[in-house]
C-alpha cells in the first residue's frame, strides 16, 4: 500500500478475517472453535462485498439522508451483504443445533476424541445396527486383506474342485 | 381486479409463470408445519400435490414456449437491474426433473425421523412435527434446485445454492444417528467454507464488472475477466459451488453423508442436487469464463475426483458408501467432460450427468433396504430378484457396457478427450479407462455376492422403492432403444447450453446489446 | 434385408425364445433346431467364397459410422461358433438339462447365456469397423461372464476374476482405439488401413501393447492367462465345452484382424524390438511359444479333469498364433485350421469329461479310474479326443499341428519348433494322465454301478468324434475354407487336396497315412484273429495278487499324484511368476484404495479446501 | 480521519480474530467474536452502509453472540477459566 | 505438522488474495447496475431507502430465497433437536431483577422492532433488522422464564403465514401485472410512511417471518437438553 486509504485498510481487514477464519477451520481441534472460525471468515467475506461497492467520497444510498448532491455508494453490494449476513446466521444457528446433538450423543466435541468414539461406537455395534457403517475401523488397520476375487485359485493354477485326497505334490517338495 | 385478470394470467402458459415451480414449493413448505397441526392428512398430501403441479406447469411452459430460450425478468425490472430467469432446453429439462425425482424419492415414513439409532418412542405429536419438517425441507430443496436450474443471476444462484445446502443439511440429519449428525456438521463446515470463498469470488467479479446478471457478465467477460483476476474469481467460485457438485477436494463429506442419510435423501442429493450444482458451474464456465485456464482447473480436479472416488469405492465395505464413492468418481467424469468444452464436451457432460442422475438415484433407491454392509447382501437376489436384476442392469450401464446409455456417454467423453489430445487430456482419458476397470471389479463383486447362496438374506425391497428403481431402469432401457432421438435432443440441448452469443441475445435483445 | 441380417435376426430370436420359454423342457431341443437353422443360414450367406456380405443395419454415433459385414474370416469363425453352439445345446437338451434343474439351477439362464454368447460372437465377427469391433468385443466379454457366472459358487469368483481381466483388456483396447482415432481421425477399417502405414514404430508398439494386449487377455496369451482355466472349468458342462471350443478364439480373431489384416506380418517383421535382434513378429511368436509350453505343463499337474483340459485350451491357443506368425501359406493355414480342429476336439473332450462327472459326480482325477468297462463309448470319445489333442494321426489335430511344425521347420525357426515339440510332449503326457486316471486302472468300488452316459449326451459326443476322425482323414474340405480365409486376409492360400496339402518340399496326404495305419491295424487284426483270436472277459477283481484274491475295498493301483517324479524334476520355478504379478497389481490397487479412503476420512477437511484454494489461486496468478 | 479510525478498528478486529483462535476459554472466544462483529459494524458505517451496519450490529454482535453463548451453556463450556481439557487449539 | 501446513497455506492464501485484490480498483467501482438503479429506483419503486428498494424490489427474489434459507435452518434445527425428553433438566428461572427487566424490556423491544420494520423503506432498517429485534424481545422473555411453555404453535403459525404472505403478495403481482413480485399500488409520495407500494407490506412479512424464525431457533436451542454433567 502506497498510501493509507480507507479501502486499503478495510481490504486488509477483510482479507485478514478470511485468512484467519480459514486458518482456524484448518487447525481447530474443537468443533465449536471451528464454528467460531467460520463466523470470522464469513464476516471477512461480507466486508469484502461491501467494500466492492464502496465509492470514495460518496454518501449512503438513502434519499434525503445526507448531502443530496453527493454521489451515492453502490447499493447493490449492500443488499447482497444483508442477504449474506442473514444466511450466515441461519447456517450458524443450524451448526449450533448440530453441535448440541453431537455433544449429547458422543459427549465430546474434540475432533480426535470424537473420531475415536465414533469408531468405538461402530465397532461395538458392528453387525447389530443396520445403518451404522462397517467401514470405520478400517483406518486403523495397516492394509486391507486381499479381496476374495483376487485370491481365486490361490494355489495358482486352478487346483480347485473337490479337495484332493493326498497332499499335493508341491507341498511335499523338499 | 383479480377476477378479470386472474384467469388468463394463470391458466394460459406465459413466461411469468416460470417462477411458480420455485415459489409454490416454498409456499407449501412455509405452510407445511402449521397445516400439520390442523390436519395431518392435508399436510401429507400437500407436498406431492405441489410437486405434481410444478411438474405440470414446467411441462406446459416447455411445450408452449420452449422452442427457443426465453427469459423472465422477475418483478418486471429490465434485465441487468433485476433478477432474471433464463430457460433454455437444459434448464427446463432439469426444472422438470427436479419435481419428478423429488416425487419418486419422496421420503416416506420408513426412512423418516424414527429410524435413528437413538430414537426413543416419541409422542405422536413429535412424530408428526418431524414428518412435517421433513416434507417442508424436501419442498425447500425442490424450490432451491429448480431455482438453480433457471436462475440467470449470479447472486440469486448463490442464494438458491445455499438454500439447497441448508435444506439438505436438515434432510441428512433426519436419520437421527450420531454419525449422521457428525457427518452433517462436517458437510456444513465444508459447505460454509466454500460459500465464503464463493462470496469472495462474487465480490471480485462484481468489483471487476459491476453487474451480477449472467448475460451481462458474459458480454463483459472477454474484456474484463479474461485475466488472472477472472481466473481467480472462477477458482474461488469453483470451490464454493463445487461442494455440492462433489468436486474433488471439497467432497470429503460425501461418503459419510450418503452413508448416514436416509437412502432416499441420498438418492436426491447424489442424483439431483449434485447435477444442478454442476449445471451452475457449467453455466459459469460457458458464459463467463471461457478461458482455457478455467477449463483446465476443472479437468485436473475432475481427474483427481475420478481417481480418488473410484479407488476409494473399491474398498468400501457398505453399500451406500460404495455408491457414494462411485458417485464422486462419476461426477469427476462429468467435470472432465465439461472441461473439454465445445459442443462435444457439453454433450458428453450432459450425457454422463443425466445418466448418472438416473442410475445413481435408482441405486440409492435400492439402498433403502440394502443399507448395511456389503457382506450382508449375500443372497439378496433370492428375496428380491428384481432388485438384484436391476442392480446388475445399473451396474452394467454405470461401468459402460454397450449398448447401454452409460457406454455411449463414456465413449463421448473419451472421444472428446482424444480429439483435443493434449497430454493432460490423454492423462484424463487413461485415468478414466483405468478406474472403469476398477469400477467394474467392485460393482460386480457385489453383483456376484447378490447371487450367492445364503440361508439368511436381507429383507426384500418395499414395493415402492422397487417400483421407482424399475421405472428408472425402464427409462434406461428406453434410452438404449431410442438412442438416436435421445442423442439428438441432448445434442440440441448442448448446442443451446454452449451458445454464449445466444444467451446474451436472449437476455438483451439485439438493440440493447451494445449497452454499457 | 441381407442374408447376414437373417442370420443375426434368427440368432436374436433364439435368445428371445430362450428368455421366454427357457424354463420349459422343450427349450433345449428348440435351441438345437434354432442353432441348426442358423448354421444353414450361415452356409447360405456365401461370405466364404464370394464378396463380403454386408448387413443393412448401420448406426452412426458421434459422426462415427458403424456397420457390419461378413467376410471369409468371419464366416470361418462363425461356422465354428454356431457349430459349437449346436453341439453344446444338443448335449444340454436332454438329461443334462433335467439334472441341472434338479440341482437347483435354472436351465433357462443357461440357455439364455449360451444363446447370448452365440449372438454376441456373431455380432463381433461381423464388425465392419473398429468401433463395432469394440462393441462386439465388450458384448462377448459380458456374455461370457454371464455364462461363467451362472454356475454360482466358485464359478462366480472365477467369473469375477475373468471380468477384471477382460474388462481391463477392453479398456486397454479402447485406449488403443482412441490412439488410432487421434492419428487417423476415423475408426473405419479402410481408412485406418490406409493411414496406419504412416504411424511411427513407437506408436505401433503402443498400439500393439494396448490393443494387442487387450485382445490377448481373451485369448489367454501369456501373461494374461491366469483367469482362463478356472473360469472355463467351473462353467456348467455344455457351457464349458462351448467356451473351451470357441470363446477364447474370439481373441485370436481380433488379433488376426490387428496383426495380420491391419498391420500385416511384413510390418511386424520389419519392426525391431529395441536393444535386441528380435523383430516384433519374433517377439509375438515367442510369446505364443511360451503360451504353448507353460500352461501345458501347468495342465500336467492338475488333479481335476476339467482344469486339465482348460489349461490345455490356453496352450493350444499358442499354436494357432504361432502358426499365424510364421506367416507363410502352410503355417498360417495350420494356425487357422487348428482353430477348427481344436474346437471340435476340446468340445468332445470336455463333453466326455462332463459325462463322467454326470455319472460319478466328480472330475477329480484322483478319485476315478477303471471306468472303461462302464462307459466304453465315452471312453472312445475321449480316446479320439486325446489323440487329436496330442496331435497324433489319424485325427484332425494332427493335420493342423503338422502344418504348424512343418512351417516352423521350413521357415527356419528351429528354436520355436523345439518349443512347440516340448509343448506337444507335455500334451501327450497330460492327456495320458487324463485317460488313464479316468478310464484305466482299477474301478472304484463306488463306481461299480455307473452306467454309460445317457444317449442325449452321448450322441453329440459321438458326432463330434466322428467329425474329428473324418476331418483327420479328409482334411481337404475344411482346408478349402481355410484357403478362402487366407485369400481374404491377403495371405498366400494353402495348396490343399482332399487328403491334405500338396507341396513340392513334402506334402501331407492323410488318406495315404490313414490307409497305411489301417493296414497296420488290419495286419494286426489278421494275425490276432488268424491265430484264433481267443479272448475271455473277466471282472477286474477276478484275479489274485501275492496269493490273495482281490477285494474291492482295497486299492491296488494308485493313480493319484500322477507324475510326481516328473513334477519334482521340473521343479516349481514357473509356478508363481505371473501370479506374483497379479498379486502385486491387486496390492497396488488395495494400497491406492486405502490412501484414497484415508483422504475421505481425514478429520479436518478445511485444510484441503484451504490447500486447493491456494493451489488454484497460485495457478491463476502464475 | 476516518482512515485512522478504520485502521484502529481493523487492528482491533484482527487482534480479536486471532484471540478467537488462541484463547483457551470459549466464553472469551465468543466474546472476541462479538467484538469482531462490532468492529465490522463500525467499518460498515464508515463505508456508508447504514443498513448493513444495523443488521450486523443486531445479528453479528447481538444475535449470533447470544446463540453461541447459549450453545456454550448447553455444551457445558460456560467456564471463564481454562477448562484444562485440551480443547483449545492444538 | 498439520498446524505448520495450515499456517503455510493460510499465509499463501493471504499473499495470493492480497496480490490479486490489490489489482482491483477499490473505491471506484464500475457500478454498471448500481448507478442505473440509483437513477431509476426512486421513480420505479418509490422508496427513499434505496437499499430497501433493491432488497424488496429489484432483488426481492433473493430476499425470498433468504427467508427460505432462514426457514430451512430453523426447520433443520427443529429436525436435529426435535425430540426432547420430558424429564430433561432445564435451566433455573432467572432472578427477580431479570424477570422484572424482561417485563419492561419486552414491550419496548416489540415496539422498536415494529418501528424499524415499518420505516424500512424510508430510513436505514427494515424487515431483517426489525425482525431480529422482535426475536430479541422474545428471547428476553425466554431468558427470564425458561420453564414457561413456549408456544411453538404460535411461532409456527406466524412464520408460516408471514412467509406465505410474502409469496402471496408476489403472486398477486403475478396475477395483476404478469410479473412475480412486481411493485404494486404505485410508488406513492417519496418519504411518506405509506409509500413505495407493497414494499412496507413485504417488509412487515419479512419482519414477522425473521422474528419468528430466529425466535424459533433460539427457543429450540434454549429448549435443548442441558448436558447431564
Amino acid at each position: 500500500m502506497m498510501s493509507l486509504t480507507l479501502e486499503g485498510v478495510v481490504l486488509i481487514g477483510a482479507l485478514g478475517l478470511i485468512v484467519i477464519g480459514a486458518l482456524g477451520m484448518a487447525i481447530s481441534n474443537h468443533l465449536f472453535r471451528m464454528l467460531l472460525a467460520l463466523v470470522l471468515a464469513e464476516s471477512g467475506a461480507n466486508l469484502l462485498i461491501v467494500l466492492s461497492g464502496y465509492r470514495v467520497g460518496a454518501s449512503a444510498p438513502i434519499l434525503g439522508f445526507g448531502d443530496p448532491t453527493a454521489p451515492m455508494v453502490d447499493p447493490v453490494p449492500q443488499v447482497l451483504v444483508l442477504t449474506a449476513i442473514v444466511i450466515g446466521v441461519g447456517v450458524q444457528a443450524l451448526a449450533v443445533a448440530l453441535l448440541l446433538k453431537v455433544y449429547r450423543v458422543y459427549g465430546t466435541l474434540n475432533v480426535r476424541e470424537l473420531r475415536d468414539r465414533m469408531d468405538a461406537d461402530v465397532a461395538t455395534a458392528a453387525g447389530v445396527e443396520a445403518d451404522a457403517s462397517q467401514d470405520a475401523p478400517a483406518g486403523e488397520r495397516p492394509l486391507p486383506p486381499v479381496p476374495a476375487h483376487a485370491s481365486v485359485g490361490s494355489g495358482g493354477f486352478g487346483r480347485r474342485g473337490p479337495v484332493p485326497f493326498p497332499p499335493q505334490s508341491d507341498e511335499r517338495r523338499p | 381486479m383479480i377476477s378479470d385478470l386472474a384467469v388468463p394470467n394463470l391458466f394460459v402458459a406465459q413466461a411469468g409463470q416460470l417462477v411458480l415451480p420455485v415459489v409454490l414449493p416454498l409456499l407449501a413448505a412455509f405452510l407445511m408445519q402449521p397445516l400439520a397441526r390442523v390436519s395431518t392428512a392435508l399436510a401429507r398430501g400437500l407436498g406431492p400435490l405441489v410437486l405434481i403441479l410444478c411438474a405440470w406447469i414446467t411441462a406446459q411452459l416447455w411445450i408452449q414456449l420452449g422452442d427457443a430460450p426465453f427469459t423472465l425478468a422477475i418483478g418486471g425490472f429490465a434485465p441487468p437491474l433485476g433478477i432474471l430467469f433464463y430457460a433454455d432446453g437444459i434448464a427446463l429439462l432439469f426444472a422438470l426433473a427436479v419435481p419428478v425425482f423429488a416425487l419418486l424419492f419422496w421420503p416416506g415414513s420408513e426412512s423418516g425421523g424414527g429410524a435413528g439409532a437413538d430414537s426413543r418412542p416419541g409422542s405422536d405429536q413429535a412424530d408428526r412435527d418431524q414428518a412435517a419438517r421433513r416434507d417442508a425441507l424436501v419442498l425447500l430443496l425442490v424450490a432451491a434446485t429448480t431455482g438453480l436450474a433457471l436462475s440467470g443471476d449470479l447472486f440469486n444462484l448463490y442464494v438458491f445454492y445455499e438454500l439447497a445446502a441448508v435444506a439438505s443439511f436438515g434432510l441428512v440429519a433426519l436419520s437421527g444417528t450420531g454419525r449422521a449428525q457428525v457427518a452433517t456438521f462436517r458437510y456444513l463446515m465444508i459447505s460454509a467454507f466454500g460459500s465464503v470463498l464463493a462470496l469472495a469470488g462474487i465480490a471480485i467479479l462484481y468489483m471487476q464488472t459491476g453487474t451480477l446478471n449472467l448475460g451481462q457478465l458474459a458480454q463483459l467477460a472477454p474484456e474484463t475477466l479474461n485475466n488472472p483476476i477472472g481466473s481467480a474469481a472462477f477458482a474461488l467460485m469453483l470451490i464454493g459451488f463445487g461442494v455440492k457438485a462433489e468436486l474433488f477436494p471439497v467432497n470429503t463429506w460425501v461418503p459419510e453423508v450418503y452413508a448416514g442419510a436416509p437412502a432416499r435423501v441420498s438418492a436426491l442429493l447424489a442424483g439431483l442436487v449434485s447435477k444442478l450444482a454442476v449445471l451452475v458451474i457449467v453455466r459459469l464456465l460457458v458464459l463467463i469464463f471461457p478461458q482455457p485456464e478455467a477449463a483446465q482447473m476443472l479437468l485436473v480436479l475432475g481427474v483427481l475426483g475420478v481417481l480418488t472416488g473410484e479407488f476409494a469405492a473399491w474398498r468400501a465395505k457398505d453399500f451406500p458408501r460404495m455408491l457414494a464413492f462411485s458417485s464422486i468418481g462419476q461426477l469427476g467424469i462429468v467435470f472432465v467432460a465439461f472441461s473439454i468444452g465445445g459442443e462435444i464436451g457439453l454433450l458428453a457432460g450432459l450425457a454422463v450427468a443425466l445418466h448418472h442422475l438416473i442410475v445413481k438415484s435408482a441405486l440409492f433407491g435400492l439402498a433403502v433396504r440394502w443399507n448395511g454392509s456389503l457382506e450382508a447382501l449375500a443372497g439378496a437376489a433370492r428375496t428380491s430378484p428384481l432388485g438384484a436384476a436391476l442392480f446388475v442392469l445399473f451396474a452394467l450401464s454405470l461401468v459402460g457396457v454397450p449398448p447401454l446409455p452409460g457406454f455411449w456417454a463414456k465413449l463421448t467423453v473419451i472421444v472428446g478427450l482424444a480429439e483435443r489430445g493434449t497430454p493432460l487430456d490423454i492423462t484424463a482419458l487413461m485415468s478414466i479407462l483405468l478406474v472403469t476397470a476398477v469400477e467394474a471389479s467392485y460393482l460386480f463383486r457385489v453383483a456376484i455376492r447378490l447371487y450367492q447362496d445364503n440361508p439368511d438374506p436381507v429383507a426384500r425391497h418395499a414395493r415402492r422403492d422397487l417400483g421407482v428403481s424399475a421405472l428408472l431402469g425402464a427409462v434406461l432401457v428406453a434410452a438404449t432403444l431410442g438412442l438416436r432421438p435421445v442423442a439428438d435432443v441432448l445434442g440440441a440441448g448442448a448446442a443451446q447450453l454452449g451458445d454464449r452469443a445466444g444467451y446474451i441475445e436472449t437476455v438483451f435483445p439485439s438493440h440493447v446489446a451494445g449497452k454499457d | 434385408m441381407t442374408s447376414l441380417d437373417h442370420l443375426v435376426l434368427v440368432s436374436a430370436l433364439t435368445l428371445a425364445l430362450m428368455l421366454l420359454f427357457g424354463r420349459m423342457r422343450i427349450a433345449g431341443r428348440l435351441a438345437v433346431v434354432l442353432y441348426a437353422v442358423q448354421f444353414l443360414l450361415l452356409m447360405q450367406t456365401g461370405a466364404l467364397l464370394g464378396e463380403p456380405v454386408a448387413s443393412s443395419l448401420t448406426l452412426s454415433v458421434l459422426d462415427l459410422q458403424m456397420h457390419w459385414r461378413y467376410d471369409a474370416l468371419s464366416w470361418f469363425f462363425a461356422m465354428i461358433t454356431i457349430g459349437a453352439g449346436f453341439f453344446c445345446a444338443w448335449y444340454a437338451a436332454g438329461v443334462w438339462q433335467e439334472r441341472y434343474r434338479e440341482e437347483g439351477h435354472s436351465p433357462r439362464l443357461f440357455h439364455v447365456a449360451l444363446a447370448a454368447n452365440v449372438l454376441t460372437m456373431l455380432i463381433l465377427l461381423g464388425s465392419g469397423d473398429l468401433l463395432s469391433l469394440f462393441i462386439g468385443w465388450e458384448l462377448v466379454s459380458w456374455a461370457s461372464f454371464l455364462l461363467m457366472a451362472v454356475g454360482g459358487g466358485p464359478a462366480g469368483r472365477a467369473a469375477l476374476r475373468y471380468l477384471v481381466y477382460a474388462f481391463s483388456g477392453g479398456m486397454a483396447i479402447l485406449a488403443g482405439l482412441m490412439l488410432i482415432y487421434t492419428q487417423t481421425g476415423s475408426l473405419d477399417y479402410a481408412r485406418v488401413l490406409s493411414l496406419l502405414g504412416e504411424l511411427s514404430d513407437g506408436q505401433v508398439w503402443l498400439l500393439l501393447l494396448l490393443i494387442g494386449g487387450g485382445f490377448a487377455v481373451k485369448m489367454g496369451l501369456l501373461p494374461f492367462h491366469l483367469w482362463q482355466a478356472a473360469a472355463y472349468a467351473e462353467t456348467p458342462g455344455p457351457g464349458s465345452s462351448f467356451l473351451g471350443a470357441i470363446s477364447a478364439r474370439m481373441g485370436l480373431y481380433a488379433l488376426i484382424m490387428l496383426l495380420v489384416a491391419m498391420l500385416g506380418i511384413g510390418r511386424l517383421t520389419a519392426m525391431e524390438v529395441p536393444f535386441t535382434f528380435l523383430s516384433a513378429r519374433d517377439l509375438i511368436a515367442w510369446i505364443a511359444a511360451l503360451t504353448v509350453i507353460i500352461p501345458t505343463y501347468i495342465a500336467l499337474q492338475q488333479h481335476d479333469a476339467r482344469y486339465l483340459l482348460a489349461w490345455h485350451g490356453i496352450g493350444q491357443g499358442g499354436y494357432m498364433l504361432l502358426g499365424l506368425m510364421v506367416g507363410n501359406a502352410v503355417g498360417s493355414a495350420g494356425g487357422l485350421f487348428h482353430v477348427f480342429t481344436y474346437g471340435i476336439t476340446q468340445a468332445a473332450l470336455l463333453m466326455a469329461v462332463f459325462a463322467v462327472v454326470h455319472r460319478t459326480g466328480t472330475a477329480d482325477l484322483n478319485k476315478l479310474g477303471g471306468l472303461v468297462a462302464r462307459m466304453p463309448l465315452t471312453f472312445l470319445v475321449l480316446l479320439f479326443g486325446i489323440i487329436s489333442l496330442a496331435g497324433l494321426p489319424p485325427m484332425a489335430g494332427f493335420v493342423s499341428k503338422w502344418m504348424v511344425y512343418r512351417s516352423l521347420v521350413a521357415e527356419g525357426m528351429p528354436l520355436l519348433f523345439v518349443a512347440a515339440v516340448v509343448g506337444t510332449l507335455g500334451t501327450i503326457l497330460s492327456v495320458y494322465k487324463l485317460i488313464h486316471n479316468i478310464f484305466l486302472g482299477q474301478l472304484r468300488i463306488e463306481h461299480e454301478q455307473v452306467r454309460e452316459a445317457p444317449l442325449s449326451m452321448l450322441l453329440p459326443m459321438l458326432g463330434l468324434s466322428t467329425l474329428i476322425f473324418l476331418v483327420g482323414v479328409t482334411p481337404g474340405p475344411a482346408l478349402s475354407w481355410v484357403a478362402a480365409v487366407q485369400a481374404s486376409l491377403g495371405l498366400p492360400p494353402v495348396p490343399y487336396t482332399l487328403g491334405g496339402i500338396e507341396d513340392p518340399r513334402g506334402g501331407l496326404d492323410m488318406l495315404w497315412l490313414v490307409g497305411i495305419l489301417m493296414a497296420g491295424f488290419g495286419v494286426g487284426a489278421l494275425i490276432f484273429f488268424g491265430l484264433g483270436g481267443r479272448s475271455k472277459r473277466v471282472h477286474q477283481l477276478d484275479n489274485y495278487a501275492g496269493g490273495h484274491f482281490l477285494t474291492a475295498d482295497v486299492r491296488y493301483q494308485y493313480s493319484d499324484n500322477f507324475y510326481a517324479g516328473l513334477m519334482h524334476l521340473i521343479g516349481p520355478w514357473y509356478r508363481g511368476a505371473f501370479l506374483w504379478l497379479e498379486k502385486a497389481l491387486t496390492a497396488t490397487v488395495a494400497f491406492l484404495s486405502a490412501v484414497m479412503n484415508g483422504f475421505y476420512r481425514y478429520a479436518q477437511p478445511a485444510l484441503f479446501v484451504l490447500a486447493t484454494a491456494v493451489a488454484l489461486l497460485a495457478l491463476t496468478t502464475a | 480521519m476516518t482512515t485512522w479510525v478504520a485502521l484502529v478498528v481493523v487492528v482491533l478486529m484482527l487482534a480479536s480474530a486471532l484471540a478467537v483462535l488462541l484463547l483457551r476459554s470459549f466464553v472469551a472466544a465468543v466474546a472476541a467474536t462479538a467484538v469482531v462483529g462490532l468492529g465490522l459494524t463500525v467499518l460498515f458505517v464508515l463505508m456508508r452502509a447504514p443498513d448493513v451496519a444495523m443488521t450486523e450490529a443486531a445479528v453479528g454482535a447481538g444475535l449470533s453472540g447470544v446463540i453461541l453463548a447459549l450453545a456454550l451453556r448447553r455444551l457445558g463450556l460456560w467456564r471463564i477459566e481454562d477448562n484444562g481439557r485440551g480443547d483449545g487449539d492444538a | 505438522m498439520r498446524n505448520l501446513a495450515s499456517l503455510l497455506f493460510a499465509g499463501g492464501l493471504a499473499f495470493l488474495l492480497l496480490t490479486l485484490l490489490s489489482q482491483l480498483a477499490f473505491g471506484t467501482p464500475p457500478m454498471r447496475v448500481g448507478s442505473e438503479i440509483l437513477a431509476v429506483a426512486p421513480g420505479e419503486v418509490g422508496a427513499a431507502n434505496l437499499v430497501t428498494a433493491i432488497l424488496l424490489g429489484y432483488r426481492g427474489f433473493d430476499t425470498l430465497g433468504e427467508l427460505a434459507i432462514l426457514f430451512a435452518a430453523a426447520t433443520a434445527a427443529g429436525v436435529v433437536l426435535g425430540r426432547r425428553r420430558d424429564d430433561a433438566r432445564r435451566d433455573p428461572p432467572g432472578g427477580e431483577v431479570l424477570r422484572t427487566g424482561a417485563d419492561l424490556l419486552f414491550p419496548l423491544l416489540v415496539v422498536v422492532g415494529f418501528y424499524v420494520i415499518a420505516h424500512g423503506h424510508l430510513t436505514p432498517g427494515g424487515g431483517f433488522q426489525g425482525g431480529v429485534i422482535l426475536a430479541a424481545a422474545f428471547f428476553v422473555a425466554l431468558l427470564a422464564q425458561p420453564a414457561r411453555h413456549l408456544s411453538h404453535g404460535l411461532i409456527l403459525w406466524i412464520e408460516g403465514l408471514a412467509g406465505a404472505a410474502f409469496i402471496l403478495i408476489g403472486i398477486w403481482a403475478l396475477v395483476a401485472s404478469g410479473d412475480f413480485l412486481a411493485p404494486l399500488l404505485g410508488p406513492g409520495r417519496m418519504g411518506e410512511l405509506l409509500s413505495a407500494g407493497t414494499l412496507p407490506l413485504l417488509s412487515l412479512a419479512i419482519g414477522l417471518k425473521v422474528g419468528a424464525e430466529l425466535a424459533g431457533i433460539m427457543a429450540h436451542i434454549a429448549d435443548a437438553e442441558a448436558p447431564d454433567t
